[in-house]
């Protein structure tokens, strides 16, 4: 009898069966991992070689935005896309608040909301240097609009035209940086030594905000509601101004 | 004291790897799901920790705001719409479908 | 010049263009269907002239940066997918017409078109972690387009394995960056000597490779998603999108694995392609609606594409065999495509595909049955279709390397395809005395059906211009 | 015993944890949560392998790697949740319909 929540797909023997296979993997697996030889310290070699001219000083920002950029292209690809995807399943793209929230809480999040711009853009700056960059501080901003979009009765995202923009913005900019740096130097995503500090901040810039509003839109999409909004409700649709707020 | 900050150190980690572990099979094995997603924003935060021990304070920070904050958030508000659309199925029609199911939280909670 | 790039970009570009102005997506969609293969013309033009081309991301060298690999074996498989997928814009463009989800579709058909593009680009491990991401991720989503119950389930399903399949090709990544402290294939290709992880690393990422290839038994997954998906999705899921981590498996074997790999993975495989051909065939033999007929016969033939590890592994049959089995991808993709939009069409038509109602549909569709018919004589091997020259490559290395079962296998393979093509063919060609019923079919949608079936039989005709086109740079 | 080979085997034991957990829970959510915990799995040996260079500082390469893991593994994360309701509300079953493995 499968139960709806603790639910089992096997019967007993076939757990077992399942816990025996994984159980070989996982010591063939740890065995593997035991006698790997150690660790090879050219390409952290490599990499300090080249900070100098990678434009940025954090090591992981380099490999990130610089030497292996292409790859966050894509990765950005991948957030954009899932975020389409998202919402192409969720029933409608609105989304509903529990309960009206007290306008006390909707005051404090207007006083919270700058300072959370600002911890996001401090995030995205602190990047060059030490520990933080465009996916930090996309999620602290996308944390922002979260709650924003919670604090609102009802939000339609279908209704929102800054929405797409805001996060389409990221792969476009990162993208046309990429075939402009290649128009000038003869390589995808090569930016000229003097300039690469200032096009990777621009490129991430662009991605927080692309990022934040693409975690928003996952948020929305997973949270959306089935019902039709009710025409005659008295329900507050989170207003154009609110929303640049947040950008 | 260089050895008694190294037991120290390795104590700490050994206690870390041993509390993910534990976290994970909890979170896994938890017969109620609203419990396995509060236990798995808590294993999110502990794995920051283990990254700042592994010097990789840049993913510490994406894990707690991404990968324990966020997609907590997102477990925990698909489970608000999974019981409000259980809920919705029971007031709607008392039909044997819905009243043979129910909510699947209070079920869970019976059969432990 | 940088094809490669822009192949890459234009794709992306128009995907963003397409979310950020959703009215757009008609027409952004058409020009890139009509831009990008000439692009792609373009390159195939210069790597048969200068060989291989090797792009540095960023400009850095391996293994700080990353590469993009163009040689005869990537090109094929770029045009493959500008024809396949060409067409199929031209046919969602109609089929898609009037419907609420057009407005999602055209971003994810660019971000997966995008997606194999990069694919067959990579020369990174990683890298090609993204971008079967990227494909699984805007597969799933467009299997997920049909909003029934049936394909919820089965896009579900499909993500499912997708993911674990990139896990386990992630954790093989993971090793063979540990072991060897780079990501780049032409790289990894001089490492040696085998070592366990080197093999585990294998194992893993095959593992994953194979789920996502859905060769027998990790086959399950596919027949739902394929058959539930809207027609231009299904055509280019079985067409392209499970060839793509098949060809990420060549890669690694040809580039990197081949020389530590036991011979016994090579039957292994084999005999897993053999009971893929088997029960695949059997499947779509006791199918009752035709887009799981189709689905299913897509099991049989990936389960021919696996033939290759075994029947590759004699030195002198190897170069035969690759082509072979290269030749297989080419063939199939244009001939299932062509069935794929020809299945669709009907539904379109009729509403409903169960094959037992659906007697003499050839008066009602002739452009579209006909191309059913050219694309089923692919699928059996027939001559002069490309499916006969590559189960004639196949039957000329199984008996050269001296392993005649496989070439019972073929035919016995053959057989059965024509059971179940004929068993369709047998109600929609049969006498109906009255006209069966329908909504009117857009002309475009039957002639994009029977372009791709045409393409399926020229493969055959045109055998040396192919073949000359994918020894460039000398990929084998 | 030192630390990185510490961490590196919790990860591959917490992969090993989260395909157990997927092959054999039917609740999609479990399954999701299983396939996130078997990622974590994943991005831990990869961040323990990197720790174990000779040098002072980690190698920020598989640093980089993981943080573009984290973002594909939340995307795909809320399209799987995502189906998951949806096909909660289509059949009233948070489960695959027929019972097949994954």
């Amino acid at each position: 009898m499968i139960r709806k929540n603790g639910n089992h797909l096997f019967s007993r023997p076939g757990q077992s069966i399942a816990a025996i296979g994984v159980l070989t993997l996982t010591g063939i697996l740890g065995w593997t991992v035991w006698t790997l030889p150690p660790f090879s310290d050219q390409m952290s070699a490599l990499i300090s070689s080249k900070m100098p001219i990678s434009g940025v000083d954090n090591p992981v920002t380099a490999v990130l935005l610089n030497f292996r950029g292409y790859d966050t292209l894509l990765e950005i690809g991948v957030l954009l896309l899932a975020a389409v995807g998202v919402l192409s399943v969720a029933p409608s793209a609105v989304m509903r608040a529990d309960s009206s929230p007290s306008p006390i809480l909707v005051l404090l999040l207007r006083l919270m909301l700058p300072f959370i711009i600002l911890v996001s853009g401090y995030i995205l700056w602190i990047g060059k240097y030490a520990p933080g960059g465009a996916f930090q501080a996309g999620a602290v901003l996308a944390a922002g609009g979260i709650l924003l979009v919670t604090a609102a009765v009802r939000f339609n995202l279908s209704a929102s035209k800054a929405m797409p923009l805001a996060t389409g913005i990221g792969l476009l900019i990162f993208l046309i940086m990429a075939l402009a740096t290649m128009m000038v130097c003869g390589n995808f995503l090569q930016y000229p030594v003097t300039l690469a500090g200032t096009l990777i901040l621009v490129i991430e810039a662009a991605a927080t905000l692309s990022i934040a509003a693409a975690l928003v839109r996952l948020f929305v999409g997973v949270k959306s509601d089935t019902d039709p909004p009710a025409s005659g409700e008295d329900s507050k649709i989170l207003t154009f101004e609110e929303e640049n707020l947040i950008k | 004291m260089e050895t008694s900050l190294n037991y120290a150190a390795i104590t700490f980690d050994g206690v870390l790897a041993l509390v993910l572990l534990v976290l994970a099979w909890q979170l896994l094995r938890s017969p109620n799901l609203s419990k396995a997603i509060v236990l798995f924003i808590s294993f999110g935060l502990m794995l920051s920790i283990a990254w700042v021990r592994l010097k990789a304070v840049d993913i510490a920070l994406a894990e707690a705001a991404i990968g324990a904050g966020l997609t907590g958030a997102l477990f925990l508000t698909a489970l608000d719409r999974l019981q409000r659309n259980e809920a919705n199925d029971c007031d709607r029609q008392d039909t044997p479908r819905s009243s043979q199911n129910g909510n699947p939280q209070i079920k869970s909670e019976d059969s432990d | 010049m940088n094809l490669p790039a822009w192949i890459i970009s234009l794709p992306l570009l128009a995907a963003v263009v397409t979310v950020v102005l959703p009215r757009t997506g008609r027409w952004v969609g058409i020009f890139t269907a009509i831009i990008i293969p000439l692009v792609v013309v373009l390159l195939c033009v210069e790597i048969l002239v200068q060989g291989a081309l090797q792009m540095q991301v960023g400009g850095w060298q391996a293994p700080l940066g990353i590469q993009l690999y163009a040689d005869g074996l990537s090109v094929a498989m770029l045009a493959l997918t500008a024809i396949v997928i060409g067409c199929s814009t031209f046919y969602a463009r109609s089929y898609f017409t009037g419907k609420a989800t057009s407005r999602s579709f055209w971003p994810l058909w660019m971000f997966l078109w995008a997606a194999l593009n990069a694919l067959f680009l990579s020369g990174d491990i990683f890298n090609l972690y993204v971008t079967l991401e990227l494909l699984g991720l805007s597969a799933v989503a467009l299997v997920a387009l049909s909003q029934t119950a049936d394909a919820l389930s089965a896009a579900m399903r499909y993500l499912l394995v997708s993911l674990t399949g990139s896990l386990s090709y992630l954790m093989g990544v993971a090793l063979l960056y540990a072991a060897n402290g780079t990501l780049s294939i032409k790289m990894l290709a001089t490492v040696g000597p085998a070592s366990p992880s080197l093999s585990t690393a294998f194992a893993l990422m095959a593992a994953g490779l194979i789920m996502k290839s859905a060769l027998f038994p990790m086959h399950f997954w596919l027949p739902p998603a394929h058959a539930n998906a809207p027609a231009p999705v299904s055509a280019v899921l079985s067409a392209l999108v499970v060839k793509a981590s098949f060809y990420i498996l060549v890669r690694l074997w040809l580039m990197i694995f081949e020389p530590f790999i036991n011979p016994s993975t090579a039957q292994l495989m084999g005999m897993l392609g053999a009971f893929a051909v088997i029960w695949g065939s059997v499947q779509a033999l006791l199918a009752e609606r035709l887009k799981l007929l189709v689905a299913y016969s897509t099991v049989a033939q990936i389960g021919y594409l696996f033939l290759i590890f075994p029947l590759s592994s004699t030195p002198q049959t190897a170069h035969t065999a690759w082509q072979g089995g290269l030749y297989f991808v080419f063939s199939h993709a244009c001939a299932k495509a062509a069935v794929f939009l020809a299945a669709g069409t009907v539904i379109y038509a009729f509403g409903h595909d169960r094959i037992n109602e659906l007697h003499g549909i050839v008066r009602r569709m002739p452009v579209s049955m006909f191309a059913f018919a050219l694309a089923g004589v692919s699928l059996i091997g027939l001559p002069p279709s490309g499916g006969f020259i590559a189960k004639w490559l196949y039957l000329n290395a199984a008996l050269a390397s001296g392993q005649w079962w496989w070439s019972g296998l073929i035919i016995l393979g053959g057989l059965l395809a024509t059971a179940y093509i004929f068993r369709f063919f047998s109600r929609a060609f049969s006498y109906f005395p009255e006209v069966v019923e329908g909504r009117p079919v857009p002309k475009i949608m039957e002639w994009t059906a029977l372009g791709l079936a045409l393409c399926a039989i020229f493969l055959g005709l045109t055998a040396p211009a192919v073949t000359e086109l994918l020894n460039a740079g000398k990929p084998f | 015993m030192n630390i990185p080979i510490l961490y590196e085997l919790v990860g591959v034991i917490l992969l090993g944890m989260g395909l157990y957990s997927l092959v054999i829970y039917s609740h999609l959510f479990r399954k999701i949560l299983a396939l996130n915990v078997s990622g974590a799995g994943v991005f831990l040996f990869l961040v323990a392998a990197a720790d174990r260079t000779s040098g002072p500082l980690p190698d920020p390469v598989p640093h980089a790697m993981v943080l573009t893991g984290i973002v594909v593994a939340v995307s795909a994360t809320a399209l799987a949740l995502a189906l998951a309701c949806r096909i909660h509300q289509v059949s009233g079953n948070a489960q695959l319909t027929d019972n097949k493995p994954e």
